[in-house]
């Protein structure tokens, strides 16, 4: 064990630093659930992707660093230290990327992730259907060959497309065996957004903003080099993905340590109005430990998955202690705010609220995304601990 | 010993829930929150009608004379349908306190008006931050340097602070004294400020009680039709066990709210930590049903189109306002860690 | 509403508090889970009964005093402040006694009712058998007719049967319909323990004392005037025991108030080292105003019983709240206690330790005991808010 | 940077459960406390042969001259069968402290010893209420008035204090300083007893997560034999995320104890934090699996021949025994609230 960085490792540390310092807006961008921010972050992905720092751990000859896990969460941890925008294309980057780059064929490879290296294409992701919730096999859309042989004709829906409003691409399972139940038949297809017969239906959020969307497919024709692996292997693609999205490309732990970090402070620069409710400081404490645990644990499992070791059933705390963690720090937060907790940031009074707010409404979807919470804790005590299914 | 509401009580809570839930329905709010003022005067017109603007105006003054315990159930019911009308406010703060001072003139002037439905009231303390309903209040009773002033509408200045809920109405309210009326100073004045955050305290618990409620059964409704690996979600334990944790807590808060009314109602000495325990642990139980709300609703839960962010924004507002957990536990605390402190079993009901 | 006491109830309460006063130990009675503080606990129900404290709520021709609700809350009260003797008789005076006076005949009422009152027969409850946890239903214990109609021959088994060490009878339910499934074709029946083919073994609980035992039916005549109610009738007569087992009759608002008031004093007296952990302070206010909001919503409860209301699937709130309170309430303690909270309370350093860790022991056993919670959550969904069952 | 194990620490640990879960059996422990030391010279004996006993004795004195890494994992294991025998103490936190002294007789005199098994020592800091294994131990290392003396069984008097573990054997230990030699005193006496602090907490956090496993395993395969409406009552949703919840804090006190292990062996200028942060969550983690699992076992686990209190009362006390959650968390706020605190992203691993 050693819990030194190496010296390339404070090089790469440096390099990110001063390359975000030089580079991060000075003004914020508009949140990207407007079609103006959406077009402010499209463009910072642009910048990135020609610093070469979009997309760090993809390979060198993809434009990107040949990252492995333990620079990659360095440069995530200047990233959020810089406050640098969020990422509008993660679906892209960090979902569909490895995936293709495991399943997809060198064409596909060599149309597709240039575009979404350099924020040409924005991706949004088509998991869930109506009605389907966390269960991701649910899949009644369907996808059936041509005649021809030469596309798809989709029809159906997919909903809580993240960033769908405006994105260009939408990637998802399809049912191509009209038989089929369940995982079994699906595939796994890339659907422009502009093709005919698509629409795009927003779903204002807690904010109002509409961060995700409902899309309907009616005939569809999607060409079928579209297709990503094998007609049937659809579940096999989309779980390689979804285990890309409980993995530890997303959900940083620097994200949480700074939120933790600026807890303190809210803390500090409040104590002695916090100060008259003892439990406010202890949960301050307890945040921060958590977030710094979700660190240790995360440098671990990296280090770990370098050495070849593999990512099981334990992925599911992962998706608990976050989404929990980062709950909790909101609330703790309103707390701390009091008052000033209801307000919008631009509100006369609002002095010191910064983003809190926001952030408590997010904090709200994370035990619900990416798999409930409750679906998490059934696979543990099923996979993890080995409890008795039925 | 007679720890129930009595029958008229319980069959004006009937007729007023009936009404309000006819009325104030989720679409009417959303239609509210596109209009200027948020506010309808027709539906302050029917709640009028209905006996309740009147309802703590003497009826000397042409009001119903009743009190706060005779409020409280019809506050829970403001709150299950998230009313958007500031009645708890005019009805259950701002008119007993002016029914309490010792200002004749005030009372002759505003009170019947009040009870007509021509006029409302706003109470501004500087425990709160801001003033709810500021905007179309005929008359504030401002808290300033140690004193209690009425003023009128035409004499202040407003500075509108929006809300997560799009329903509340926040003002930082400014005024010239010389252009206001003291209702009262000194000591005076700081009794009528304590009971009226009392008052509001009160009405933020009661609310607290009808919202969680109110989530708890929209929950329940969903989770009974939404299905999922082909059974109703509601069938799952998890599920239901976050919505069990819910109902045990709001079961214990209401026994809180009714002393708490009781006690405002009747002088009765312990007010103060009658008034903080129940806003505490009411507003705490409406927290928890906002948060196992959101989670059994799954992603349906974040949308803006769902009802649920209607009453979760009110529930996370009201446990800040009118004291916050900090302000009510800790009066609490005051109380109980005192020398003289009265503790255990026989001395939860005194006089 | 009227929240004060009646001129009678002050009364009633100065009357208790006199006759407690004169008669409780000065010195506490060794716990009832031992022979000889078995004996003590009886000697104290029969001075119970001599003064007519010991049933209360029981009607005055059975030697009772016919105190509606209030005044058996008001009884409580005084009892509890008094640090009088816990109820080695409880299951008989609060749960067998009422069950008798609705489903008894006559003869049994004349026969029972007096030795349960003044201590002579202590009863035990058999409720649970082996490996059924909290599901009463499952009761495969026998009782079968003699061809002689004038007892049943008793096989089988009990379990988790509070003091049945020591105790001189025993009621449960008993299959006497072999062909029976579940709540069908059982048999209330009183067993008294001495009879030939009873087997108890005691069973050590957390503190290592026998708590409860096992009861072991072999053969064993019952004479069949100790059937309680009629053949078949046994899951409603046991009904309306559980129902009084978790009504308003047993865990008084009291006990949790005085241990509340125990809880802060000791902080208090602790209060220097407690407030290191911010937490403590917030745990002990939220702790005594949980207590509060039992106590009034027992009131509330007893006011709306006495007005001719009934208690419904509410009463599951009450065990799931108390219970966890209780824990909770411990839990606090022993981090005030600190070191000194895995002390014995005899150990020598163990100054200022009280009772606590007997009182957390046996807090363990709360959420668990008369259905776990986890059962109780089950019915609050289902019949009182609607959720659901398949 | 490598957050890992090696293959040899692992393969040690290995070899160290295989024996223990074989030798350290519930029944051997029930057995222990019928005794009257309550420990087992020949399980020290086997422990000895384990090389266990010298692990962190430096080689010139016989041991293996291993460090608090190489035996953190081995605490857990430690924790896993709720050892009897004082090897935490004697291992990671009496040895570590003489090595660190600057005397050099004592070392000479008890470092062999130690590591053929025939001495343990015990440590007395006044930061605990009580000594843990004082009955057994040929030497005590006591921390008074400032200074640390070394103290043979033969000049001390003890007292015996009985814990709700019976396998935990406590006393106060009381002697004369002119019959003891000194080990150090003023500012090395206190960096030597922090350093103790520090390793007996360690020692309770790595013990905690290995408690934490056997709570969860026990409860795993009892609710998974044990039926109740038919099905194995782990089948219950309610159940399952009782034992999840237990598995998601201990899966995340991991790697806080492996890092205070690192911190301490490496004196990395964090390590008062480091350390503080392992205990804390450490034995949260265990007290929230003892909990759950008395609460899946319904009334069995509240049994005294069920094995779970075993493993459930252990956890108890070490949650507050060389310092508290107040002292722990005090200890983390201290350096978090710290006007020159480096926080957040990127300030984790220190030097």
């Amino acid at each position: 064990m050693d819990l030194n960085f190496t010296a390339e490792h404070d090089a790469f540390r440096q390099e990110v630093r001063a390359w975000l310092a030089a580079n991060v807006p000075a003004e914020p961008l508009k949140t990207y659930d407007t079609a103006e921010g959406f077009q402010q972050h499209r463009e910072w992905e642009a910048k990135m992707n020609e610093g070469r720092w979009g997309m760090v751990t993809w390979p060198s000859e993809l434009g990107g660093r040949d990252a492995d896990l333990i620079q990659w969460l360095i440069f995530e941890e200047e990233y959020f230290r810089a406050k640098a925008p969020s990422r509008v294309n993660q679906n892209g980057i960090f979902l569909l990327g490895p995936t293709l780059m495991e399943y997809g064929t060198d064409e596909q490879k060599a149309e597709i992730l240039p575009k979404m290296a350099d924020g040409t294409e924005v991706w949004a992701q088509g998991w869930s259907e109506p009605g389907a919730g966390s269960d991701m096999a649910a899949v009644r859309a369907k996808a059936e060959l041509s005649d021809c042989g030469d596309y798809y004709i989709v029809n159906g829906q997919k909903t809580w497309s993240t960033r769908a409003v405006w994105a260009d691409q939408c990637f998802g399972m399809f049912r191509t065996d009209p038989e089929s139940k369940r995982h079994k038949g699906l595939t796994f297809i890339l659907v422009p957004l502009d093709l005919e017969g698509i629409t795009v239906n927003p779903i204002p959020q807690l904010d109002g903003l509409p961060g995700f969307a409902e899309i309907f497919f009616d005939n569809v024709k999607v060409p079928v080099n579209r297709r990503l692996g094998d007609e049937g292997q659809g579940w096999e693609v989309a779980m390689a993905t979804a285990g890309f999205e409980r993995g530890l490309m997303l959900r940083s732990p620097a994200r949480f340590q700074q939120t933790a970090k600026r807890l303190v402070e809210l803390y500090k620069e409040n104590q002695a109005s916090a100060d008259r409710d003892p439990a406010i400081r202890d949960a301050v404490v307890k945040a921060y430990m958590a977030a710094e645990s979700y660190c240790l644990t995360t440098f671990e499992t990296a280090c770990r998955l370098i050495k070849g070791g593999k990512i099981g059933a334990e992925s599911s705390t992962n998706k608990i202690f976050w989404s929990e963690l980062d709950q909790t720090m909101h609330e703790v937060a309103m707390d701390i705010l009091a008052a000033r907790a209801e307000l919008e940031p631009f509100a006369p009074q609002a002095k010191g609220v910064g983003s809190w707010l926001d952030g408590f409404l997010f904090a709200q979807s994370g035990p619900i995304y990416a798999g409930t919470n409750e679906i998490q804790r059934n696979i543990i005590a099923e996979r993890m601990l080995g409890m008795p299914r039925k | 010993m007679d720890f129930t509401f009595n029958e008229d009580q319980l069959l004006f809570q009937e007729g007023v829930r009936d009404f309000l839930t006819n009325e104030v329905t989720p679409e009417k709010i959303r239609e509210l929150w596109e209009t200027d003022s948020g506010r309808s005067p027709a539906l302050w017109g029917q709640l009028t009608e209905l006996g309740l603007t009147g309802l703590t105006v003497p009826e000397a003054f042409g009001g119903m004379g009743m009190n706060e315990l005779d409020f409280v159930l019809l506050a829970q019911e403001c709150g299950y349908v998230a009313l958007p009308e500031p009645l708890v406010q005019t009805v259950l703060v701002a008119v007993p306190t002016l029914v309490n001072s010792s200002n004749e003139d005030l009372k002759a002037k505003w009170l019947p008006q009040v009870a007509e439905g021509a006029a409302t009231i706003a109470v501004g303390l500087e425990q709160n931050l801001l003033v709810e309903d500021a905007h179309i209040a005929d008359l504030l009773l401002m808290e300033k340097n140690g004193n209690l002033y009425a003023v009128e509408q035409a004499d202040v200045t407003l500075e509108y602070n929006q809300s997560v809920d799009p329903s509340r109405k926040l003002y930082q309210v400014s005024f010239d004294e010389s252009r206001a009326m003291v209702v009262a100073e000194g000591d005076e004045a700081q009794a009528l400020v304590n009971g009226a955050l009392n008052r509001g305290a009160l009405g933020c618990a009661a609310q607290a009680l009808g919202l969680t409620q109110r989530m708890i059964d929209i929950s329940v409704q969903y989770t009974s039709e939404r299905t999922q690996f082909g059974v109703a979600i509601g069938t799952f334990q998890a599920v239901k066990h976050r919505m069990a944790n819910v109902a045990v807590p709001l079961e214990y808060a209401k026994a809180t709210v009714a002393q708490a009314a009781y006690a405002i109602a009747n002088n009765v000495s312990s007010v103060d930590k009658n008034v903080s325990h129940a806003k505490s642990m009411a507003c705490a139980a409406s927290l928890l049903g906002a948060k196992n709300s959101i989670q059994v609703h799954g992603a349906m839960g974040y949308t803006w189109e769902v009802n649920l962010h209607i009453y979760m924004k009110r529930a996370w507002a009201l446990d800040k306002t009118w004291g916050d957990q900090a302000f009510h536990k800790g009066r609490v605390a005051e109380a109980i860690f005192a020398d003289d402190a009265l503790l255990g079993a026989g001395n939860t009901f005194v006089r």
